[in-house]
């Protein structure tokens, strides 16, 4: 069984001050990493031309800090864009593990979410029965105002947390 | 009709290792052939009737016949037609020889059939797995009597 | 899994599937230094076995997950499954239907040329402009689709019969001053990227497939044009409304990744004509046949050809007395030129720094290559 | 008793510690009292002596310097290269300006993992971002932005220290891509390699034909010597050699071969990752820093200009800084124009092309001094 993990004791909670430095501390911190979501370039599937749509011109996801990388040490989130085959699926964990904390996955379009099209293939499946997913985004492929959105809810995850890494 | 004649030489030529040719529909010949003698035909449709462009290769499950066909596209860049160069195999371990020696691409696609049908092709230099999981474990997908999923470790 | 390495002094490197430029797959390079000595495609990780899943789904339902096969290019993909249906079907198709078809295939193939061309950009470190610019041009005919059909990339427009809607008001003056626009943005991509003095130094003369090797290996479309091969569905088997449209099929003879490129930005040109044409010279008429959801077929086995973006696509379908296909075969032509890519190595030196620009060259979609 | 007879105290006694010596006890008492007592005037004594190169270490060839060039430069990049794209770049992040998104992003890179793959040298490896990033930063220090105003003035052997210094930072990516034990990294640090020794030997022929042409390996001649005519026109082709060397040796993009994206991942910094990779992107603006201003110090004369409002050092410095941005903003701009060369065009390049011109430059200047035009 898994213990349950305790908030550990906060020693200077007690010093006059000290909430409001650490609301600042956390404000800061929830701030910069908000702003500053690095996904990793990693097309498994069909979406992929409308995420390209979506990081183009047009919708522009650098506005809001987002910056696909190319290699995995470096990011911060996963978009998984596309339908997700058992071969491809297994190397999405494989990345999922090579990332650094905190990590996130977001899976864009129905496939990643639950198949979509293709629910009666032998050979596509939920990415979430691989790795852990903290933002879907509906559609086959979902427009890139969808997109933008499953972003800024990220965002919004990000900076509720409570600490770094912990989510709720 | 190019692919008219294209058939009459086919069949004057080769009557003794087809089974039968048709002209499926327009720039589509259709040639099933025995089992005997197969690579020497594919040679034949190469060199001799201009069949140079490799296309693909694939099978079809007739499990109420107890038979799988094995199916050879190769096209003809002089007079653009295609044709379908057809070989029955029993459905119970098909085997047959590699057409590799005589159209190179269809390597990929022969690794394809032996996953999706379990056809073993003798000589083919490169069999891995290619498009499924190497280590899948559910059978031959696009055989009929496939049901449901594969399993994996 | 894979071969062992041969040769002393080679480094195995696997490339992909993820990779800023590897797409969905995964290829071993064995290099000394920079050299490449063996490429060795490992492909199948978008495999969700469409044609299983056709032989489960009635005539047009497979509509849909055939589609996917290509997402920037999805109505030729969608017109071979269809023109396979209605020959299986024996179904008549009104005139005015075949012109909104080619229509769309020709708007289909310059949005798929465009995804190559930026990608060939960004594959020779050009990143910033031209990739980019693709992107926007590509929205001009997102717009132009989805006025006519409703949906961005994918429509399942084409229907057995006919098509799903008519023009709306007013779409052919937007399709010509579309078409307009564009012309002039291609004198720009010309300018910018053809005859940029680097990108030619990267591209001229690399990677080159001479014309019998082209035939020997099976490529097919542009890789094939490129080879100086005048090979183009559309003449050699017509379907639609091409018989009745002007256009030329584009070769280079230079063999090399620049005449591939070079393919792409003259067919767009070429697509552009008929983008024209169709807007001036439409029939009138009815624009489809009705055709019931629930249609059953004889039995019968057909074959439909089109030429596609990336090249040949087949559909070989049998049919029987049922609401579904009992068997389709679909040769995919980026598993063709895969071949193709995989044997370059062996046909002209290749430097570690030229995979990505000369698999892109191959404009490879691998969810098309996979199925 | 000052500050530095309490140090000399404790040197003597510190020894004899165990020995009972009340009246040492009370000496140390009492220069200890005296110590804190004074600390104010030592502070200042220390800042009235020290000013100048206190105010160079923090301001200007220092710290603030580099910063706030990466920073700003950073910033820039992104924003101009999003218009060559016709895109809009950052811009929610920092009051719709996107000014913010450097220290976002550093502060994320801060609070990141940062991963130790198996079998790799930590130590090796984690230094070497750090060492990267400071070594060229180090060699800034010799470019004089006045007469008066340079940090560590080391009269003739400036230039030749210059370029020991900065010809240091190559060896470093190769250090880290054998450290990270990866196969992408080895190719990068080898492409590194290859790629600074065929672009450092003619930058090295145009240093020597600058020194020829000043009589002088003293920068702050050098740039005195650029008072009437910059040597840029003079020595036309090897301004254009240099140019060419400073993207090179800066990683731009024509030549940011070692960094392939497309190729190599990340060629040498593939491994990276946190605030270890945040020193590697703040690497190539310090590489990039270090060598435009010594393209300008060598070429475009200095900090010569025109002294504004009768202020000599102030407005030598602006005159630098000002030839600096422009010539920023070129070399960002080329990166919007060209794709990048492959490697063994860009050793043919160097080898065959850049080599003999920078010889056929060097043989130009004798040739001008010897007939006595200079």
């Amino acid at each position: 069984m898994l213990e349950e993990t305790k908030e550990p004791k906060r020693n200077f909670e007690s010093v006059p001050g000290a909430k409001a430095v650490y609301s600042l501390v956390d404000y800061v911190a929830g701030w910069a990493r908000k702003y500053s979501i690095w996904p990793i370039h990693l097309v498994t599937g069909c979406c992929g031309p409308e995420f390209m749509q979506t990081s183009g011109s047009e919708y522009d996801m650098e506005r809001l800090g987002v910056l696909p990388f190319a290699s995995v040490r470096q990011c911060d989130c996963i978009m998984v864009v596309g339908v997700v085959s058992r071969k491809m699926a297994i190397r999405v964990k494989y990345l999922y593990e090579q990332m650094g904390e905190p990590k996130y996955v977001v899976a864009v379009g129905a496939c990643p979410t639950g198949k979509g099209p293709f629910y009666d293939s032998y050979a596509a499946v939920a990415i979430d029965e691989y790795v852990p997913v903290d933002v879907y985004i509906p559609g086959c492929p979902p427009r890139p105002e969808a997109i933008i959105n499953g972003m800024m809810l990220l965002q919004e995850k990000i900076r509720k947390e409570k600490r770094i890494g912990v989510k709720e | 009709m190019s692919e008219e004649s294209l058939l009459a030489g086919i069949k004057e030529a080769h009557s003794d290792s087809i089974e039968s040719a048709a002209v499926l529909q327009p720039r589509c010949i259709s040639v099933v052939a025995k089992m005997d003698g197969f690579v020497e035909l594919a040679e034949s449709m190469k060199t001799r009737f201009g069949f140079t462009q490799p296309v693909a290769c694939g099978g079809v499950d007739y499990p109420g016949e107890q038979r799988i066909q094995m199916i050879y596209y190769a096209g003809n860049p002089e007079h653009k037609v295609m044709l379908t160069l057809r070989v029955n195999l029993p459905r119970d371990g098909p085997r047959m020889p590699t057409l590799t020696g005589v159209w190179g691409a269809m390597d990929f696609h022969e690794r394809e059939a032996y996953e999706m049908f379990g056809i073993e092709f003798e000589g083919h230099p490169n069999m891995i797995p290619f498009l499924l999981p190497p280590d899948w474990r559910g059978g031959h997908p696009l055989r009929k009597d496939f049901k449901g999923e594969g399993v994996t470790q | 899994m894979t071969e062992p390495i041969i040769k002393p002094d080679v480094m195995r490197i696997s490339w992909g599937p993820q990779h800023p430029m590897s797409g969905q797959t995964r290829i071993l390079l064995d290099v000394d230094g920079e050299k490449v000595h063996k490429i060795i495609a490992d492909l199948g990780f978008t495999h969700r076995g469409i044609e299983k899943i056709l032989e489960n789904r009635s005539f047009f339902q497979g509509i849909i997950p055939i589609e996917r096969m290509v997402m920037a290019d999805t109505t030729n993909i969608g017109m071979g499954y269809v023109s396979a249906i209605e020959k299986a079907l024996n179904i008549e198709v009104p005139e005015r239907a075949k012109w909104i078809r080619s229509l769309m295939c020709e708007m289909s193939r310059i949005n798929s040329h465009l995804y190559a061309f930026g990608l060939q950009a960004e594959a020779t470190g050009y990143f910033p402009a031209v990739f980019l610019w693709t992107t926007v041009d590509r929205t001009i005919l997102l717009d132009l689709f989805e006025e006519l059909t409703g949906a961005r990339w994918s429509y399942n427009f084409i229907l057995p019969g006919g098509v799903h809607k008519d023009f709306p008001e007013g779409f052919q003056a937007k399709l010509i001053k579309g078409v307009e626009y564009l012309r002039r943005r291609f004198e720009d991509y010309w300018e910018a990227m053809v005859e940029n003095a680097v990108f030619e130094a990267r591209c001229n003369g690399l990677a080159v497939l001479k014309p019998e090797d082209a035939i020997r290996l099976g490529a097919t479309g542009p890789v094939l044009r490129g080879s100086g091969i005048p090979m183009d569905t559309r003449k050699d088997d017509p379907y639609a409304a091409y018989p009745d449209l002007d256009f030329d099929v584009i070769t280079e003879p230079a063999c090399d990744v620049m005449a591939r490129t070079k393919v792409r930005y003259r067919e767009i040109g070429e697509s552009l004509k008929i983008m024209e044409q169709v807007a001036n010279e439409i029939p009138e008429g009815p624009i489809s046949t009705k055709t019931s959801f629930f249609v059953r077929s004889k039995p019968a086995e057909v074959m439909s050809r089109v030429e596609t973006a990336r090249g040949e696509l087949g559909i070989h379908m049998y049919t029987e007395a049922a609401p579904n296909p009992y068997r389709v075969k679909i040769n995919s032509p980026t598993l063709r030129n895969m071949y193709v890519f995989e044997r370059l190595a062996e046909l002209d030196e290749i430097l570690m720094a030229d995979i990505p620009v000369v698999i892109n060259s191959i404009d490879p979609w691998y969810l098309d290559s996979d199925r | 008793m000052t500050h530095l007879g309490l140090l000399r105290a404790v040197a003597a006694n510190s020894f004899q510690f165990s020995r009972t010596d009340a009246g040492f006890i009370a000496e140390a008492f009492e220069a200890v009292v005296s110590f804190i007592l004074n600390l104010p005037w030592i502070a200042l004594e220390f800042l009235q002596v020290n000013a100048k190169p206190l105010t160079q270490v923090i301001l200007l060839p220092g710290l603030a310097f580099v910063l706030v060039f990466a920073i700003i430069a950073v910033w820039f990049e992104r924003k101009f290269l999003a218009r060559a794209m016709l895109r809009v770049g950052p811009y929610y992040c920092g009051k719709r300006s996107g000014l913010l998104q450097v220290f976002a992003d550093f502060l994320k890179l801060f609070m990141k993992e940062i991963i130790v793959p198996k079998d790799m040298d930590f130590m090796f490896f984690a230094a070497m971002p750090v060492l990267v990033s400071t070594l060229p930063a180090m060699a800034m220090i010799l470019i004089p932005f006045d007469s008066n105003w340079v940090l560590w003035d080391i009269g003739s052997l400036s230039l030749p220290m210059f370029f020991a210094i900065a010809g240091l930072a190559p060896l470093l990516p190769i250090f880290a891509g054998w450290a990270a034990n990866n196969k992408y990294s080895y190719i990068g640090a080898f492409r590194v390699a290859y790629m600074y020794i065929s672009a450092e030997i003619p930058l090295v022929i145009c240093a020597a034909a600058v020194a020829i042409m000043a009589g002088s390996f003293d920068l702050l001649k050098i740039v005195e010597a650029q008072q009437g005519m910059w040597f840029a026109v003079p020595q036309f082709l090897g301004f254009a050699i240099f140019f060419l060397g400073v993207i090179i040796e800066s990683e731009r993009t024509p030549f940011d071969i070692p960094v392939a994206e497309v190729e190599l991942v990340f060629g040498w910094r593939t491994e990276y990752s946190g605030i270890l990779f945040g020193f590697t992107m703040m690497a190539e603006y310090v590489l990039f820093q270090a060598w435009t201003l010594m393209f300008i110090t060598l070429y475009l004369g200095g900090f010569n200009g025109p002294v504004l409002l009768g202020m000599t050092t102030a407005s030598h410095i602006f005159w630098l800084l000002a030839k600096f941005a422009a010539l920023v903003v070129l070399i960002i701009l080329i990166r919007c124009v060209f794709p990048r060369l492959r490697l063994d065009q860009m050793l043919n390049l160097g080898w065959r092309t850049l080599t003999p011109l920078a010889v056929l430059n060097l043989v130009f200047v004798l040739a001008l001094k010897v007939l006595g035009v200079y």
